[in-house]
């Protein structure tokens, strides 16, 4: 039964890959693409890797979907038709494609005993010792966190970096007339002032719908957040999902009411609170004796140092997370309004 | 004075004050650089200083050697008198470029290792084209960039022997070597472009004709001497030479005979020249190189006078051709007198020094028994009699009057003129003085009846058969014409498909030689075709191809790889 | 600065430049003396160091057949060679 | 050993790192730029500290986390990585004392305190590649500085718009070159069961026969040879380094694609050892071409460029194919050379840059035709421009002297035809330099200006750096004791690894 459900899942990926690249219309490209995200999440999920599956459906099929769309909302959902197509790039990707195939077969048989990753001392300590040391059942956690809690604190700046990014890039202008860079240097956005079409306030069942979800949805991500070291979840699925029920929040109500709500400049203040929160557990346990992020030190007794700590690098990542999915937001639908359209 | 400062390094910092002044400060600045850097050369004596390590490379920035210090003389002497020559001048660039050239051709002469002596050669090269560039003109400004291009080479190939020579013996060391290894072929062929190796000669008849009056004067004095001197210095009796100096002797004096412009003229004689010092180089030994170091000195004299006087007629009269001067003699006696003197010098006349010099090339090679070569000498010393000891001042200054009149040249250039044709004069009236500062003390018996009747002998016959030939109409017509030479190759054969040659010689050239020259335009075409602006080599390339190629790379890698 | 000198030079006077042939001539002639006297061993020693420079006249000889020569090369390749002046521009 | 020492090697990065998100607030056009200059100052400081315990003690581990390695992420300064550091931390505060008002005049204000985040992102990505001992972690900082690096890239839109393009073609291109060496990680992990450095080169012989491991091998190179720019993988680059703002192209100049020489010389050394790259997978055979084409084919397509920023872009790729020459050879000479260039070209081509820029600060183009007669408006500028293309060339006293002279002993030192042909190679490259520079130089003094030029000497703020750059490479190309002896520190060390 297990192989049935992964040869059809894979299948249904393989077709929806190849359906991404065939549609021409980018509006179904992009619906497509979620649903080969959730495709890919549940693949994870057979390979036990649910946190992995748990990201994979926030991020992949939730909100780089709206993102897409907000995209679209600017560029127009149709391609332009390609000159010609190309059958050498396809041969091209086809021998190499095979070439690593032909690499696999030495590869370890997934799931069998004896790989080198089974083997390995590390599996060996997270899987047998993280429970005492760090005093955690999810295992994935305990490795993300602590064990290398470097790496995500990386990560995190990566969310942070690329947060900023889109900021710098999508409120840039070309030189052209002073009177743009007046506005531009006076801090106001031409967006902000425009509150023409906003929202949709006539729409009454989405409304109602709305008001009711988005508490939960709220929650939920707090849920997601504090039971990461129980389950599967953490700071970076928390983060989108607060990030969704915002985003939600202000497709159905308006931008302008979601900007009052928390303006731009309260998001960037998150956006860089949460990197720092996470980089100040790291200098305190410093201060307190220990190397950087080593959380043993910052309580008497190790296994709570460590609860604590991966406590509030998580609420970090998931500050950032929400903060940067919002600016990225905020970025592509200010650029909408800028142009007289909204979102939806 | 610093204690063991290389001479050559007080005229290039002299040369940076040189913007800073004008006017008379200037003048006398000017003219008391080559002094100072003489006096500074003098009071060093022989020997070796300013040595440090670089890179575990021993470095040695002065040394002074006999040989090192008759070229290091009269480099300094030809600087003060181009500089007097030049006084007139407004333009600081030349003067700045002439102080740099100047000394960084001494600073080669004392330069004790390769890697100093690598430096002052490219100074000698980027310093010197400016005086090619000075003419301002769209001639000068190409062949100056032809000049700068083989320079430049000549110090890469001398950069590559370098390494080599390094990488074999461990030294670098600038003293004589072995030939025969691949480094020394590198230096060879660095030396033979500056040296004028046939083949590599070009430059020399391309350049100094197109430098300013004041330019070419400068310029004949120093490259093509260093050189002599980096040959002499590393390659004394390698046979090689021997034939190379043969062929450098008697293929530039057709072209000197045919050519109708007085400065072209000059750089082929000066060609020829050449050739006897690397014949002198090739025979070695101690007679040879005191031939070698004295004929270059005497060399330097003459050259430089013979530009100074066609220079002049530059100056005054806006041509050097020959077919548009006419009877400079009666407007320019002072000049014309010492265009004789100059003549007389360059064609060994008893009394001058040449007639000292040259016999110790002569003697040397009879001393080595190698009659067939002192016959070619000899030829070369006759057809120089021809193309500059007549030619020059006959149908430069005492042609047919064509009527026109023009001021004698002015009083600084007749003094650069004096203190050349004096000292040109005054080695020839006492040899024994000047062979005293030559590298291997020697005796010599300058002035023998037989050395002096035969070679009068040799001057008077040549002169009736130039004499006869001018009456007879047999002399070549001078006509407002170019001489094809070597570089032709170079410069026209790429451009002309399938010329109509008269000869099969010629048709052999320009098959063989044409193709080499195709295969070179070609690539240089391709170049551009495929590299040039938005060509294939630098297209912006659109992300799916550049996608591909790392694709078709990482295939390529993956397969080496797996094997 | 072309002006108006009229004075007469001695190479201008007709005859003069045949005068001065005729001394070329003539020095040839003085100079070749010597060696007829190196052939009877009198007045004059050679001191040759190779054998050719024992021919009688040899360097007035050498010296007019290498000018032969070397005209009569660049008259033969002087059509050849020659091109205007403005050929590589 | 003090607090502050004890923890150089993670102060190093963090410093920076945390600095980024607190420049993001600020506003206005000193405090952003201030506060980085400080930060930069400060792990520059760091990195000198580290190289000189490194030399004097040998390598330093740091622990993060306090997980010992191969649990935890190990942070390791050894004699390559803290010179490397060096060099980026160097640059980057040389490029920012020169950065206030060349990026004030090309980006807006309200903007700087974001342009400085990334800015130091960048600095922080790539100290972290490189002291990074951990090989997930690498791509991690591999991360921060790609995206960063597209970023900082794309702010020369507002000059031109071409910008955007570049960016997000470096973007695309970028990203393969980040998952192949994601992949080629990946691939390391599933056959060793370990991510850390030295423990995967521990476990590496046993099992690098095996086709996953080959296919790591190739994942690795090719994604590194695409971020290094190694011919014909440099596409990206020539239009990222022409439109990016002037400070952005002369740090990257110096310092992006360095990074990518230093990972490329870590994987070859020290994870999959000297005897394995060249002896059992021939990585000479399929470097050293790619490496003479780019030496002689990009100087030839940098004769020919309009725009100069573009020459000096390709004069990079062709100065990447020595050192691509160089680490090919596999010896220890090659090493040493390679890492040598490293230095001396980043020194002088950040000089370089920066003259460039003043400029464009000066006069709003970069074009070279448009440049006519600067020399004799800008002669201070101008005179550095000369003596840093002198720099490139390779004339004595400069330091490209000094690494072409290694470059050239160790390609002879192979005593083949090989050999001689790469040195010819070398020297012919030379050559074209000397013709590209030269070109520029005529332009830039003998030919006149153009009708209404604008543009008089840049001020002191920016010529103050730019000298400082020209004189230091001259300082490095005569007092040689630092550059060469670190680089031959490295390479002993990296050699006698394994």
């Amino acid at each position: 039964m297990e192989e049935f459900t992964d040869i059809f899942l894979m299948l249904l990926l393989v077709a929806g890959s190849l359906a991404v690249l065939y549609v021409r219309n980018l509006f179904v490209a992009t619906m497509l693409l979620s649903a080969v995200s959730f495709l890919m999440a549940l693949l994870f999920v057979t390979l036990d890797a649910v946190d992995v599956a748990f990201t994979e459906a926030a991020v992949g099929a939730g909100i780089s979907t709206v993102l897409y769309l907000g995209t679209l909302a600017l560029v127009g959902s149709s391609e332009r038709p390609a000159a010609k197509l190309s059958v050498i790039p396809l041969l091209l990707a086809l021998s190499v494609g095979g070439a690593l195939i032909y690499a696999t077969f030495d590869m370890p048989v997934i799931g069998a005993a004896d790989t080198p990753v089974q083997l390995s001392n590390l599996t060996k300590r997270f899987v047998e010792i993280s429970p005492i040391e760090i005093g955690i059942p999810n295992m994935v956690t305990s490795v993300l966190a602590s064990y290398r809690g470097f790496d995500t604190f990386g990560e995190t700046t990566v969310v942070f970096t690329a947060a900023i990014g889109v900021l710098l890039i999508l409120s840039q202008k070309h030189v052209r007339r002073p009177e743009e860079d007046e506005v531009e240097q006076s801090g106001l956005k031409p967006a902000a002032k425009d509150h023409g079409q906003v929202g949709s306030p006539h729409d009454l069942i989405p409304h109602v719908v709305s008001k009711v979800l988005i508490p939960f949805i709220l929650l939920f991500a707090f849920y997601v957040q504090f039971h990461g070291d129980f389950g599967p979840g953490g700071g970076f699925q928390a983060g989108v999902i607060m990030a969704a029920g915002f985003i939600l929040y202000s497709l159905i109500f308006g931008l302008h009411i979601t900007k009052k709500l928390l303006p731009l400049r309260v998001v960037e203040l998150f956006l860089a609170f949460g990197v720092l929160l996470y980089g100040g557990v790291g200098v305190a346990s410093m201060i307190k004796g220990g190397n950087f992020l080593d959380y043993n030190v910052l309580s008497a007794d190790p296994v709570a140092g460590q609860h604590l700590g991966i406590l509030l690098v998580e609420l970090g990542v998931g500050i950032t997370v929400t903060a940067a999915m919002l600016a990225i937001f905020y970025g592509f639908a200010g650029r909408a309004q800028g142009r007289g359209k909204d979102v939806n | 004075m610093i204690e063991g400062l290389n001479p050559g390094i007080i005229l290039i910092l002299g040369a940076l004050i040189v913007p800073l002044t004008s006017g008379f400060i200037r003048g006398i600045l000017l003219l008391a650089l080559p002094v100072l850097g003489l006096a500074q050369l003098i009071m060093l004596g022989l020997g070796s200083w300013g040595q440090f390590e670089i890179m575990g490379m021993q470095l040695t920035v002065t040394h002074i050697d006999p040989l090192s210090r008759v070229f290091g003389l009269i480099f300094h002497v030809a600087a003060f008198a181009g500089i007097l020559y030049s006084l007139h001048v407004k333009d600081t660039m030349q003067h700045v470029a002439t102080l740099i050239y100047a000394g960084s051709a001494i600073g080669a002469v004392f330069a004790g290792d390769l890697i100093t002596l690598f430096t002052f050669w490219e100074i000698t090269a980027v310093s010197s084209v400016f005086l090619i560039w000075a003419s301002r003109t769209e001639r000068s400004f190409k062949s100056g960039i032809r000049y700068l291009i083989i320079q430049v080479t000549s110090g890469v190939v001398l950069l590559g022997g370098i390494a080599l020579y390094a990488a074999d013996t461990g030294s670098i060391k600038f003293e004589t070597m072995e030939f025969g290894s691949l480094a020394t072929w590198f230096f060879l062929i660095a030396f033979g472009i500056k040296a004028a190796f046939p083949l590599l000669h070009n430059w020399v008849q391309d350049s100094y004709p197109e430098a300013t009056v004041t330019g070419s004067v400068i310029l004949s004095a120093f490259t093509t001497k260093l050189a002599i001197y980096a040959l002499a210095r590393s390659f004394p009796g390698t046979d090689l030479l021997i034939w190379i100096g043969v062929v450098m002797v008697i293929f530039p004096v057709v072209h000197a005979t045919l050519e109708n412009d007085l400065r072209r003229t000059m750089a082929y004689s000066l060609n020829s020249q050449q050739g006897f010092m690397i014949i002198a180089i090739g025979i070695g030994g101690d007679l040879a190189i005191n031939g070698v170091a004295a004929h270059a000195t005497i060399s330097i004299l003459y050259t430089c006078l013979m530009f100074m006087v066609t220079g002049a007629a530059l100056y005054r009269t806006g041509t050097a051709k020959i077919t548009e001067l006419g009877g400079l003699y009666k407007s320019m006696p002072v000049t014309s007198t010492f265009a004789i003197l100059g003549a007389l010098i360059i064609i060994a006349a008893p009394l001058t020094g040449a007639f000292a010099t040259k016999a110790l090339i002569m003697s040397a090679a009879l001393d080595a028994k190698m009659v067939i070569l002192w016959l070619a000498m000899l030829f070369g010393a006759v057809a120089v009699i021809d193309n500059v000891g007549l030619k020059i001042p006959l149908f430069g200054f005492f042609s047919k009057d064509n009527g026109k009149r023009f001021q004698e040249a002015p009083l600084h250039m007749l003094l650069a003129m004096a203190v050349m044709a004096g000292f040109g004069i005054f080695i020839g009236l006492s040899p024994a003085t000047f062979f005293a500062l030559l590298p291997t003390p020697m005796e010599s018996h300058t002035y023998t009846a037989s050395h002096v009747v035969t070679q009068l002998q040799l001057i008077a016959f040549a002169v009736l058969i130039f004499a006869l030939a001018l009456r007879t109409g047999y002399y070549p017509k001078m006509r407002d014409s170019i001489t094809l030479d070597f570089d032709w190759i170079y410069r026209k054969a790429g451009k002309m498909a399938l010329t109509k040659t008269s000869s099969i010689v010629a048709n052999f050239w320009d098959q063989t030689k044409g193709f080499g020259l195709m295969l070179v335009g070609w690539a240089i075409d391709k170049a551009e075709k495929s590299h040039g602006e938005g060509q294939a080599m630098s297209r912006t390339v659109s992300s799916g191809y550049a996608v591909s190629v790392i694709l078709i790379l990482f295939g390529i890698a993956l397969v080496v790889i797996y094997a | 600065m072309p002006n108006s000198d009229n004075r007469t030079y001695w190479l201008d006077r007709p005859g003069n430049v045949n005068k001065l042939f005729y001394g070329v001539v003539a020095l040839t002639v003085v100079l070749a003396i010597p060696d007829i006297f190196a052939l009877f061993n009198i007045f004059y020693d050679k001191h040759p160091k190779t054998e050719i420079e024992e021919i009688p006249f040899f360097y007035g000889l050498y010296a007019m057949i290498s000018m032969l020569v070397l005209l009569g090369v660049s008259n033969s390749v002087s059509n050849f060679l020659k091109r205007d002046e403005d050929y590589y521009d | 050993m003090t607090f502050f020492m004890s923890h150089a090697p993670v102060l190093a990065i963090i410093i920076p790192l945390m600095g980024a998100p607190i420049c993001a607030l600020f506003r206005g056009k000193t405090a952003p730029w201030l506060f980085t200059l400080i930060l930069s100052g400060i792990a520059f400081a760091y990195s000198i500290d580290l190289l000189i315990a490194v030399s004097a003690n040998g390598p330093i581990s740091y622990e993060i986390g306090g997980w010992a390695p191969p649990y935890g992420i190990e942070y390791v300064a050894d004699p390559l990585s803290a010179f490397v550091m060096v060099i980026i931390s160097g640059i980057s505060t040389g490029v920012l004392l020169y950065a206030k008002d060349s990026i004030a005049n090309e980006v807006p204000t309200s903007r700087l305190g974001f342009f400085f985040a990334a800015y130091l992102l960048a600095l922080t990505g790539m100290m972290g590649i490189t002291v990074t001992g951990d090989a997930f972690n690498i791509f991690v900082f591999l991360e921060i500085t790609s995206l960063s690096s597209y970023v900082l890239i794309a702010m020369g839109a507002r000059q031109d718009r071409r910008a955007l393009t570049a960016a997000f073609q470096y973007l695309i291109i970028g990203t393969i070159g980040a998952t192949f060496i994601l992949i080629g990680v990946g691939l390391l992990y599933v056959m060793t069961g370990t991510l850390n450095i030295a423990d995967i080169a521990d476990k590496f012989d046993s099992i690098s026969d095996t086709r996953p491991i080959r296919a790591a091998v190739g994942f690795l190179i090719v994604g590194i040879a695409i971020k290094l720019a190694m011919f014909p993988f440099h596409v990206w680059l020539p239009n990222a380094y022409s439109y990016a703002p002037n400070i952005v192209t002369a740090f990257f100049a110096g310092t992006a694609t360095k990074v990518s020489v230093y990972l490329l010389i870590r994987f070859i050394y020290t994870v999959f050892g000297a005897d394995f790259s060249f002896g059992t997978v021939y990585l000479t055979e399929l470097l050293l071409p790619l490496g003479v084409i780019a030496a002689l084919s990009m100087s030839v397509v940098a004769i020919f460029q309009d725009n100069l920023k573009r020459l000096l872009a390709f004069s990079s790729v062709a100065q990447l194919g020595y050192i691509t020459i160089a680490i090919a050879l596999a010896t220890e000479a090659g090493l040493t050379a390679g890492i040598l260039h490293i230095f001396n070209h980043a020194i002088v081509k950040t000089g370089l840059f920066l003259t460039v820029g003043a400029m464009f600060f000066a006069t709003g183009t970069t074009s070279i035709k448009a440049l006519a007669g600067v020399g004799q408006r800008m002669p201070m500028t101008s005179f550095g421009f000369v003596l840093g293309g002198l720099g490139l060339i390779g004339i004595p006293l400069t330091p490209g002297f000094i690494s072409k002279w290694y470059l050239i002993q160790a390609v002879l030192e192979r005593g083949d035809y090989i050999g001689y042909g790469l040195a010819i190679a070398i020297l012919l490259s030379s050559i074209f330099a000397v013709i590209y520079i030269w070109r520029v130089v005529e332009i830039l003094y003998f030919h006149p200006s153009p009708e209404g030029a604008k543009g008089s000497e840049a001020p002191l703020s920016l010529l103050i750096p730019c000298w400082i750059f020209i004189l230091g490479s001259f300082y490095f190309g005569i007092e040689t004791s630092f550059n060469v002896g670190f680089a031959e520190q490295a390479a002993q060390f990296l050699m006698g690894a394994r």
